[in-house]
C-alpha cells in the first residue's frame, strides 16, 4: 500500500492486492478523498484502542507470564524489568527512536530526522494515511516497550536491575530500531520486499535470538539442572497468557493502521492460528508424556501468536490454522529437546518461542502467502526473500547483543547477581522487597 | 502429660478431628508440613521435562493429653487416619514437663 | 434491522423503530450509500474491540472467576477447560460452526453453507451490513468460545479432561451451534419474533440448563455437603468479575455490530443492570445473613449482566434498575436455597446464575420492552413469543446434554476422576501440575 | 470547543486552536455536517471503548493496586469497596447524577434537569456532538464511579462498611457532582476558564483533598507506626497499576468525546508521562535509598497519569515528560516525608499521590500549556485561574468531607471497626470471608 | 536445656518477641498453626450458606533456654501474649537432651 | 528412639536430604518456618521508609532415629547445611517414648 505521499508507510507491502479488491466492493468515506490526506475516525478509534492493547500485552501481560513461571523470591524483578522497560522504552522512543526508525533512511539501515526528535516537529494535525501521526508514532512505541521486555525471560532470576536497565536501553538503539527501519521504515529488507506484517523479524526473531546470546553470556542460574525450577504461581502465568492473546489483536490487527478489511482478516488469523497452536501443543505432550498441561497450552498459544505475526495479513484463516499447528511441534522441539541437549538456561525459553516460532512464522509466511500478498513475485522468491531478511536478523542481532553484552562487562563488571543475591533472590536483593505475605 | 504428634495425609484431617472430638478432646493444633518417607511423590512436567516431587504434602496433628489418655487417642487416631496405603503417616508420642494456660496461668492438667 | 440484501442479519428484530428514529436526527456517512453497501470503520473498529473484549470475557475473565472459586488443587484444571476452550471452540467454529450456525436455513433448525466451511468462502473484501463479514464470523466465533465454557463450573473439581473436550466439542455442535441458528441464523426461534439481543436463550440459558443435567449426571463432589468447600483466591474471582463486566460491554454492545445509537444503549443498560443487581443481591444478604459477601457482590453483579443480556438493547436504563434488581432475589433463590434443597451439586451456580438468570432475563425483556423494541406486536403477545423461546431452549439444552453424556459414558467409561484423582486434586491427577509454588 | 448547539460541553476551552488547525488540514467526514449534528461511528466506536477502560480502572485496576497493597487479612474489604462504588455509583449516576453534574446551571454551582433524572428524558438517539448522548452519560458516570474509589485508600483497613457507603454516596452528592458541574458542566470554574481536560480538580484534588481530611478523622490504624505494614501481595499491585495506565487511555483520551487529533494527542502525552515519573520515582528511590522498588514504580507510573490528566491534550510530549519527571519528586516529599512528620495515617497514599499530583498537574497545565490551549490569555493569566480553581478544590472538598463524617458520626456512631475487628481484619469481621485458602 | 513450645494468638507476635528480647533471649522458631480449642471458630458466608470454620490461626514460637530459665520465660510468655479471652493459648515445656550449633558444631548451653 | 530437630537454611534443604538419604534414612517431615536469632534481618522499603524484617525464612527437618544413629545423623546434618555464616541454624535433640505407624499399627523402631 502506497499512499500518495511523501512519509514512509509502514507495511509497504502485500496489501495492495486486498486494498484494490474491497475497493471496488466497499468504498469508505475516506476514499473519496484519496488525493488529500483526511482523518478518519472510524481507524483513529481503532488505533488508540490498539495502543491500549498492545500496552496491555507487556503490562500487564508479559510481567504476569513471565513473574509467574519464576520462583516466588523473583517475581518481583521480572514485574521490575517490565515496569521499567515501559518508563525507558517509552521516553527512548519518543526522545530519538521515532526518528531512527522512521526519519529519512539513511543508507538503508537507519532513519533519521531531527523534526521528530522528541516529537518536536510531528504536529497534533499531522496525519499518518488516516490517523493522526501522533498516533502512528506511539502505536509503534508500544512496540519499542514490549520487545526488549520479551528478552528478560532468557536471563530470568540472574541479571542485575542497573545493567539490566543499561542494556535493554543499548539493545534498543543498536538493534531494535535499526531492524524497525530496515523492515518497515523503508530500509533495505522492506524495499527488498520482505513480508513482515507485525513484526515477525523485528520483535520475536530480534529478540529471540538476542535472548539466546544473553543467556549463554550470562550463564544458567546457579540452580539449573540441580533442582527442578516450577513456576511459582499458574494463575499468573494464564492471566498473562490470556491478555497476550486479547491484545495481540491491537498487535495484529492494529498493524494495518485502519479498522478496515485488512485489519479484520488480521484478527481471524490471529486468534485462529492460537486456538490451532495451543491445541497443538497439548497433543503433543499428551502423546509425549500422556498428560497435557496448562503450562503447554500457554506456551502453545504464545507460540501460536507469534508465529502468525508476520503473515496475520498475508494468509487465509485455514492457513492460519496450518501455520499454528506446525509451529507447535517446532517449538516444542526447540524448548523440550534441543535446550536440554545443548544445556543452555534460556530461563522462560524466550528462544524456544519467540526466536523460533518468528522464524518459522516468517517463512511460513510465504509458503502460505495468499495470492493477493503477493505483489508480482512466486511463492518460491518470496521466500528467498524472507530467507534473506530472516537470516540478517538471526545474525545481526545476537551479535550486537554479545558486543554489547562484552563492553558492558568490561566497563561495569559483572553483570549478574552475587551468589548470595541469587539464592535469597532478587526481589530481596535488587529491589529490598517481597512479592507475598500471605 | 504427654504430646502425641500425628503426621497424616491432608484429607483425613476432618475424620480425625471428628473421632477426636468423639473422645471429647478439647484442643488440637495442626501445623500444615511435608512430608519425605517410603511413599513416592508425584511426576510433575514443566515444558517437556519430567521431574519428581518428592515432598508430599502431610498435616501434623500436635495433641497434649493427660498421660492415661494417650493408649486411646493413639489408637483412635490410627483408626481414622488409616487408608492401609503407603504414606498414611506416623504417630510419635514424648514426654512433656509442664503445660501452663495463657489466658489464666493455670498449669498442669488443668491447663488442657 | 433488515439491511437490504441477501444475507440474514444477526438481530432480525427490534432495532428498527430505534434506528428509524435515529436516521432521522443523525444520519451516519455510511448511510448515503443505502443502496451499496459500504464498510463503516467507526462499526469496524468497534467489532474488532469488541471480538477482543469478548474473548477477555473467557481469557482470562471466566477461567479466574471460576478458578477462584474452586480449591487450590483444581483451579489449574479450572484455568485449563478455558483455555481449550479457546482452542477448540475456535477451531471447530472456523471450520463448520460459523456454516452451521450462519449458514442456508435448513428447516429451520439449522444451517449450512459449504462457502462458510473454514470460512474459504468468505472473501476478505466481503461485508456483513457495515462491517467485514470475516469479522463478524469471528465476533460469533467468540460466544462460541465463552459458551460451553460457561458450563464447566457446574462439573468443577470432578471431571476428566479428555471427556471435558469430548463432551464440550459435541455440546457445541449439537446444541450450541443449533440454537445460534434457531435464534440469530434465520431459525424458527428468531422468525418467531423471539427477542435474544445477545444470547439470553442462545448463551446462558443453554448453557445453563446443560449444567444442570450434567451435575445431576456426574454426581456431587465427594467432600460436597461434608465439609465446607470455601473459595481458594476470592482476588482471582474479583477479577473475573470485573473483566467479565468489562468485557460484557462487548458483548452486549457489541451484539449490535454497529457503533451506533443502539450500541450506546445497550452499553448503558449493561452497566446499569450489572450495578443494581450487584447492589440487590448484597442487600439480600445483608439481610438474610446479616453480612454483605465480596462473593455475593460478585455474583449479584454477574447475574445482572446475564438478566440484562436478550433486552439489552430494548429497555431503558431504568427498565434495566428494575431487571437487574429483581434478578438477584430469583437467582438467590436457586442458588441459596433450592440447590440445597434438591441436593444437586451445581458446583458453580451455573445454573442459579446462568440458567435462572438467562430465564428471567428474556421473560423481562417482553415484561420491559420499550415500544421501539416491539414490532408490531403487544407486550402479551411478545411475552408469549419469549415463553416458547425459553420453554424450548430449558428442553432442548438438557436432554441434548444428557444424550451426550449418556453416549459418552457408553463409548469412553467413566467421565469423572477416580476417588483418588478427586482427593489429590485434578491439577495434579490430569494435569501433573501444581498452581502455587509459594 | 463550543460546537454550536445548546448543551454544555465538557471541555469547554483549549481545544479551539488546535481543532481549527486540524480543520485545515484534515476535514472530517463528519464535518460536512457541522450545521446539522450527525452521529460518527469512529468517535462512538471510541467512546464505547472508553467507557469500558475506565470502567476496567476501577475494576479490577484499582481494586487490585489498593487491594495488593493491605494486609490479606483486609484485602476483601477493599475490593468489596471497589465493587460496591461501581454498583452504588453507576445507580446514583442514573438515577440523579447526570442531571446535577450536567443539568442547566444553577448560579455555577450544580445543574439540574428533570428530564435527565433517571435518564428518563435522554433518547436513544438524542447526541452529545458526534456521539449519542446516553453514551456521553455513562462516560461520565464511570468517572463518579472511580473517584471515591480513590478515597478508600486512605481509611483503608479500618472503616466499617455501611458507613462506608452511606459517606461515598454522600459525597458524591455533596462534593463530586458539584465539583464536576463546576468545572465541566457550565459552572464557574470552567466558565472562568480553567483547563482540565480529564479531572485533575474533579477527580483526584477532589478525591485527594477528602481522602486526607478522613483519615485525620478517622484516626490511624492501631497497628499505624508500631509494625511495618507491609503490601500482602505486590504482584496484584502490579497488575492494578498496569491496568490503571492502560485504561487511562480511555479516561484521558476518551475526554475528547471523539477519535481525533486531540484524542491522539492525549494518549501520547498520558503514556509518556507515565513513563517519566516511573522513571523518576525509581531515580528518587536509588539515590535516596539505594534501591529502586517495584512499589516505587508502580507508584510513580500511576503519580505521572494523576499529574498529566488535567493538560493531557494542552501539552506537547516534551512538556508531558517535564511534568511527570517533576512530579516524582513532588508526591515522593509528600508520600516519605510529609506523611511521616506529620503521623497521619493516609494508609495508600491518596493525598500524596492524587491530592499533590492533582495539584501540581494543575498548575503544570498552565505552565507547560501549548500556545494552541490558551484562549486569548497570557500563561501567568491561566495560571491565576488554575490557582482559584485548584483552591476552590483544595478547600471545598475537605470541609466538605468532614461535615459529611461528623454527621455521620453524630447519627451513626462510631463508623471505625472495633479494635477486635481490625486485629482479625475486615474481611472476617465485615464480610465473613476469606481471601485465601492456599 | 528446655524447650518451651508457646501457642500465642497472631497478633501478640510482636508483643511476646520484644518481651522476650528483652530478657536476653537471643533466639526463636516461630511456625504458623491453626489451632483448635475452647475458643470458638467464627462464621463464614459461602453464596447464602453459613459454615464454621474451627479451625483458628495460631502462631507458636519454640524456645530453647538453659533449665534455669524456664520459670522467668513462661512469666513473661504469659504476661506478654494474655489477653484473658478465651484462645489465648498454651505453653508446653519439654526436656532437650542435645542442642547443637550448625555453623560452629557448638554443643549444649553455648549452642543456645 | 530420639527426635533431632534441625532448623536450617532453606536452600541447603535439598543437600541435607541427599546427604540423609545417602545414609539410609527413610524418612523426615519438613516444616516452613521463620527464625529469629544472632543473624540480622534485611531491610525491607516501602515507599520511602525503610523497616527491618526481623524473622528470617528457615525450614525445620524432623528426624525420627533409633538412638544410636543420632550421632551420626546431627554429624551428617551439620556438614550438609553448614555454610559458616551466622543464621546456619540448630539442631535440638530429644528423647521419644514411642513410634506408630499409622498405616499397620507398628511400634516402636518398626515403625521408623
Ligand atoms: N523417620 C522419620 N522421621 C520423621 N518423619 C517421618 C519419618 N518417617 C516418615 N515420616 C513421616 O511420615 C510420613 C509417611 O511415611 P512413609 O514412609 O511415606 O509411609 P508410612 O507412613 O506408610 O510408613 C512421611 O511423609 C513423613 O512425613
Ligand atoms: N490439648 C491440646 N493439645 C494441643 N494444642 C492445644 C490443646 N488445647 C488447646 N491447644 C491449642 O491452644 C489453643 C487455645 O486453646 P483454647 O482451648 O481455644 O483456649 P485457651 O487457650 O483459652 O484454653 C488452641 O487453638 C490450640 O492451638
Ligand atoms: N533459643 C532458640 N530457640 C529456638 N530457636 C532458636 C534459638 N536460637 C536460634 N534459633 C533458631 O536458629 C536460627 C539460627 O540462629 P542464629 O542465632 O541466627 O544463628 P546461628 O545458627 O549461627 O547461631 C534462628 O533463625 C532460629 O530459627
Amino acid at each position: 500500500m502506497r499512499i500518495p505521499g511523501n512519509f514512509p508507510m509502514r507495511h509497504s507491502k502485500g496489501c495492495q492486492g486486498l486494498i484494490a479488491g474491497v475497493a471496488l466492493l466497499a468504498v469508505s468515506p475516506s476514499a473519496h478523498a484519496a488525493e488529500e490526506a483526511v482523518l478518519d475516525s472510524g481507524d483513529t478509534a481503532w488505533m488508540l484502542m490498539s495502543c491500549a492493547l498492545v500496552l496491555l500485552m507487556t503490562l500487564p501481560g508479559l510481567a504476569l507470564f513471565y513473574g509467574g513461571l519464576v520462583r516466588s523470591k523473583n517475581v518481583l524483578s521480572l514485574l521490575m524489568q517490565c515496569l521499567t522497560s515501559a518508563a525507558v522504552m517509552g521516553l527512548i522512543w519518543v526522545l530519538v527512536g521515532y526518528s531512527i526508525a522512521f526519519g529519512a533512511d539513511q543508507h538503508g539501515l537507519w532513519g533519521w530526522d531531527s523534526a521528530k526528535v522528541g516529537l518536536r516537529g510531528v504536529a497534533p494535525e499531522a496525519l499518518h494515511g488516516t490517523i493522526p501521526e501522533l498516533l502512528f508514532a506511539m502505536f509503534q512505541g508500544m512496540f519499542l516497550i514490549i520487545t526488549p521486555a520479551l528478552m528478560i525471560g532468557a536471563f530470568a532470576e540472574r541479571m542485575r536491575f542497573g545493567p539490566y536497565i543499561v542494556f535493554s536501553s543499548l539493545w534498543a538503539i543498536l538493534v531494535y530500531l535499526p531492524l524497525a527501519h530496515m523492515v518497515w521504515g523503508g530500509g533495505w529488507i522492506g524495499e527488498d520486499g520482505a513480508l513482515d506484517f507485525a513484526g515477525g523479524l523485528v520483535v520475536h526473531m530480534s529478540s529471540g535470538y538476542s535472548a539466546l546470546a544473553a543467556a549463554l553470556f550470562l550463564g544458567p542460574r546457579k540452580d539449573y539442572g540441580k533442582v527442578p525450577l516450577p513456576p511459582h504461581n499458574m494463575p499468573l502465568v494464564v492471566i498473562g497468557t490470556a491478555l497476550l492473546w486479547v491484545g495481540w489483536f491491537g498487535f495484529n490487527a492494529g498493524s494495518e493502521l485502519a479498522a478496515d478489511a485488512t485489519a479484520a482478516l488480521a484478527l481471524v488469523t490471529t486468534t485462529t492460528a492460537a486456538s490451532a497452536a495451543t491445541l497443538s501443543w497439548i497433543l503433543i505432550e499428551w502423546i509425549h508424556h500422556g498428560r497435557p498441561t496448562v503450562l503447554g497450552a500457554a506456551t502453545g498459544a504464545v507460540a501460536g501468536l507469534v508465529a502468525i505475526t508476520p503473515g496475520c495479513a498475508f494468509v487465509t484463516p485455514l492457513s492460519a490454522i496450518a501455520i499454528g499447528f506446525l509451529c507447535a511441534p517446532i517449538c516444542y522441539f526447540f524448548v523440550a529437546l534441543v535446550k536440554i541437549k545443548m544445556g543452555y538456561d534460556d530461563s522462560l525459553d524466550v528462544f524456544g518461542v519467540h526466536g523460533i516460532g518468528g522464524t518459522w512464522g516468517a517463512l511460513a509466511t510465504a509458503i502460505f502467502a495468499a495470492p493477493f500478498a503477493l505483489d508480482g513475485v512466486t511463492k518460491g522468491e518470496q521466500l528467498w526473500i524472507q530467507l534473506k531478511g530472516v537470516g540478517f536478523t538471526a545474525l545481526y542481532a545476537p551479535v550486537a547483543t554479545l558486543l554489547i553484552l562484552v563492553l558492558m562487562r568490561t566497563l561495569m563488571g559483572n553483570l549478574r547477581v552475587s551468589d548470595e543475591g541469587e539464592h535469597v533472590g532478587l526481589d530481596q536483593s535488587e529491589h529490598s522487597e517481597n512479592a507475598y505475605v500471605l | 502429660m504427654r504430646k502425641i504428634e500425628c503426621i497424616i495425609k491432608p484429607f483425613k484431617l476432618d475424620e480425625v478431628k471428628a473421632a477426636l472430638s468423639g473422645l471429647g478432646l478439647q484442643g488440637m493444633t495442626v501445623t500444615e508440613v511435608k512430608g519425605f518417607g517410603r511413599q513416592k511423590g508425584h511426576t510433575e512436567l514443566y515444558r517437556g521435562a519430567e521431574y519428581v516431587v518428592d515432598f508430599l504434602p502431610k498435616v501434623k496433628i500436635d495433641l497434649v493429653v493427660d498421660d492415661d489418655r494417650v493408649d486411646q487417642v493413639v489408637e483412635t487416631v490410627v483408626q481414622a487416619a488409616q487408608t492401609g496405603r503407603i504414606g498414611d503417616g506416623k504417630i510419635f508420642v514424648s514426654a512433656l514437663e509442664d503445660v501452663i494456660r495463657i489466658r489464666t496461668g493455670e498449669q498442669g492438667s488443668d491447663a488442657v
